[in-house]
């Protein structure tokens, strides 16, 4: 368990969303986009081996998929059907933990998938609708990456469209409570957060090596909590190292922070 | 009872105004053949319901729609679809956004002739603030809110399978068949296209007869058309062909939809297809990766 | 399409069930019990081939299977998986016509599988419980078949339990007609009857060869219209007996009536 | 994660008035190893919900039940199970008598965190004149009445299946799955015991792991039993046993439950299957013909 010395910011914020599954136990781990399916195959081959997978398509494996081409003889670890409308008996039960990347993100730990400005009839940009956020946020645990932080992904004010329930008591259905919602971590470009602040705030947990707790106070659009001491995000080890470069043969992590810049910064 | 027909004469039992499910998901196993004769046709005001992708772009880009039944329009590679982003941004087309769960459970009401089936998803979002139409109920059994999630009755269901029988045996021999048994049940009219007609003796084996995910009495219509869902997948028979969706996403920005549509459509599918290369070189497309 | 002479009370049943599917067109046709599964078979072999029929347990048959053992090198004729769970949502679609043979049945043509007598807290015979009368009721299509037709089965006053909906404008549920509710036939040992008569009465369709507009009546404990012209049951055909043959190479039919009486009464 | 643990230790997690689920239908795929392990505890007062046939008889028989939520007991072959019929017939038991339909979605609304799903099924029958806990509700769509039935969530679902890995991955082989996946995703504690455990990589075989019905989150112990269906059927590997059935119906008459229990029940299931002839036998015993 060596600690890197050499490493990319999305290797850092590869084993960051790692963490993020470390305690679920046997639950559906979907991490959408090359950063989050690379921390949770990390989490699933390492810390958390009880983790489900699929392989984006139709079969649960018991042993992660490679990103890309995986070559003719590769012969993927199936281990029960899981197509479409099965998934969404598991996202009902609750035993699933997805992550993935909201273009908005608003104070209440809302997001936005769907449409930017102008009216719901003529939105000024059209983006990919709701999808399954809706249930997603309501029915399991989230968590949410954002490559670029900045005050246009964690926006001042409410999102122009709500795709996902968070803690905003204006919107909490009768009979329930707004510790239902289970936003667990929510990792960028510059820190790792949870919304475990008071009134369900969000909290600043570590900072990435380099960046200072300015930088995301400049870059968020609301008010964060920012505890006395935040310690710094952890290093990946040599081992997670080598692990995430045989689940991303093809070095798709490299293109997915803006110019891939190296986990300390310069 | 025989129920081959044509891809025109499938598309002649639709009438302006109606609801039409379209199966698929994405750019994957969509009946795009039956897409390009609604394309074709003087069809319009539409009401699609669809896990959607280009078949809901180009129905947009086209003028048949007027209504879109949604949780997702993408192409996946491709995140943004460029005709419905267009259509919406031009505020050409209704839509009622859903959550994909919700769509999922709107076509089991219909299929098992009920009004509504409850859910707690999409309460506390803008799903319910935009479609007034769905409505919370109170439950007899708990002092929650529920999203009583209407029915998605359709008119129409459009289904690409990989075989069928004349009398309507359709098997989706895939990995995946989607939500499309849903939008079968769902439909009072299902056209199914497929890859190739067979014989019922085909299905006399079990595992053949497990890739059967409805009974014939759900499908309507039998349209045979090799390489129909084309640009989408069929697999395990093809993928999606990458460089035409990269060309139709170009168009948009660079003559639009009319030139695309005069440059592919054709007045026939066997035109089409020589149009994209032909029926081998679809049967050629690599299956993607995920 | 030659007449037979000589045939049993069971075979001309099973051309009278028969009949009763010949207008379903594509239906999911269940015979419960040899002489409806031989009636639906026989439909489905001659004049409905668009009939659907599964091996009672889990596929969908292009063919029906015959009755009994069938031979280690039978192979059935598949063409669909069509497990319990499946059968519902045909159930629910409403493209099903259920033939069976319930306890009572009452002026209503509802029917009781379930108790007999006592307090339904302590039954004095207990049956196999409302299965799924409730569902088929009331979603589809059904048809009686009873071996033995007494009052005791035609019950004078309302079924002990109600297992099925009927035409009882008392339990009619808000919003619906009673002309939803769709029992098609009844047939018994003594006559095919319907519930087509004013007010859904049950009506005398026809009398087997040999019985009379008494016998019916006073086995029957209630009411029911009796045409002036009352027509045979038809006979069935050599080639019907033939096919019922090949269906039924055990004879189970012989079994389902008491004493196998002859089709024309001596 | 191993979940493999013995029948006894998997019957301890139940505790006095908890509401079971018991896979399989009437004299098929029935947990019987497991049934019979609850009838050698102290376990009391439990609510039964099953497709149900000589399971909820011998558990009514032996005093175990509280309550019965049924829409039929029957071993098929023999319409009537004989101890439940005696446990109505003595008043006994208290029933929540429904369609089978309704069970199905009794279950799935428990499956899917329901309070509970509409229904047509059950109007106008004496369903709901026994059942006043099952409401009759109004819909926000139409100007019909509905059953909104209830979710029945269930502590624990017993569920035999043919094989499974020490992690609870499940597979059932047979022709019909029936409603199990239903009763495994409506209970708290799913406990399935099986003919065979086998290595992970067993389910590799794309075949395989679509015979693969419920993820293995919702297996929560994996006890190795084979032969443990025994009188029911586990189709392909047998048949269910007639002449076992037929000795326990005739006791019901002759000697009662007691007398069965004593010549055959024992202390073991080692022992139980020593007395029906032995694990071969039952193997060889041949699948039923319908």
């Amino acid at each position: 368990m060596t600690a890197a010395t050499e490493y990319s910011l999305a290797e850092l914020c590869i084993v960051a969303a790692a963490e993020a599954f470390r305690d679920d136990g046997e639950k559906l781990a979907t991490g959408i986009g090359v950063i989050p399916r690379l921390g949770a195959s990390l989490a699933m081959k390492t810390f958390n081996p009880d983790l489900m997978m699929t392989d984006s398509e139709a079969f649960m494996l018991s042993e992660p998929n490679p990103l890309g081409d995986r070559g003719a003889d590769f012969a993927q670890a199936n281990e029960s059907w899981m197509g479409f409308s099965r998934i969404f008996d598991n996202v009902w039960s609750g035993k699933r933990h997805a992550m993935l990347g909201p273009t908005q993100i608003d104070r209440f730990g809302q997001t936005n998938t769907s449409a930017l400005g102008g009216t719901y009839q003529q939105p000024k940009v059209m983006m990919l609708g709701a999808r399954g956020f809706p249930g997603n946020s309501i029915c399991h645990r989230n968590s949410f990456f954002v490559p670029a932080h900045n005050d246009r992904v964690f926006i001042d004010g409410e999102c122009d469209f709500v795709s996902s329930i968070g803690y905003n008591p204006a919107r909490l259905p009768k009979g329930r409570a707004l510790s239902d919602v289970d936003i667990h971590r929510v990792i960028t470009n510059l820190c790792v957060m949870d919304f475990g602040g008071p009134d369900h705030q969000l909290r600043l947990l570590s900072l990435h090596p380099g960046v200072g707790v300015e930088e995301v106070l400049e870059n968020t659009g609301f008010a964060i909590v920012v505890p006395d001491e935040v310690p710094t995000t952890a290093a990946p080890t040599e081992e997670q190292l080598a692990i995430i470069a045989a689940l991303d043969p093809h070095n798709q992590r490299a293109y997915q922070i803006k110019d891939n810049p190296p986990g300390v910064r310069g | 009872m025989d129920k081959r027909i044509s891809a025109a004469a499938a598309v002649a039992q639709i009438s302006d105004g109606m609801t039409v499910g379209i199966g698929g998901w994405g750019p994957r196993r969509k009946p795009m053949a039956l897409v390009r004769e609604i394309l074709r046709s003087d069809l319009k005001d539409l009401t699609i319901v669809a896990y959607g992708g280009a078949d809901v772009g180009m129905l947009c880009a086209s003028g048949k729609v007027k209504k879109v039944i949604f949780a997702f329009v993408s192409l996946d590679f491709i995140p943004l679809e460029p005709y419905f982003r267009q259509a919406r941004q031009n505020g050409d087309i209704e839509v009622m956004e859903v959550d994909e769960g919700m769509m999922l459970l709107g076509l089991r009401a219909a299929a098992w002739g009920l009004p509504f089936i409850p859910t707690e998803v999409g309460l506390g979002t803008d799903i319910l603030t935009h479609n007034p139409d769905i409505k919370v109920i109170d439950s007899p059994y708990d002092d929650k809110e529920w999203v009583a999630m209407p029915a998605l009755n359709l008119d129409v269901a459009l289904i690409h399978a990989d075989r069928a029988d004349a009398r309507g045996v359709c098997q989706i021999e895939g990995p995946d068949h989607y939500l499309d048994d849903w939008m079968a049940r769902a439909a009072k009219n299902t056209i199914v296209s497929c890859e190739e007609v067979v014989e019922t003796s085909y299905f006399q084996d079990p595992a053949r007869a497990r890739q059967v995910f409805w009974e014939r009495s759900i499908t309507d219509a039998v349209v045979e058309i090799p390489g129909g869902a084309h640009p989408t997948s069929c697999n395990p028979k093809y993928g999606f062909d990458v460089p035409h969706f990269k060309a139709y996403n170009a168009s948009a920005k660079d003559g639009g939809f009319s030139a695309y549509a005069e440059q592919y459509l054709a007045a026939t599918e066997t035109e089409y297809q020589e149009r994209v290369g032909g029926l081998d070189a679809i049967r050629a497309l690599p299956l993607p990766v995920y």
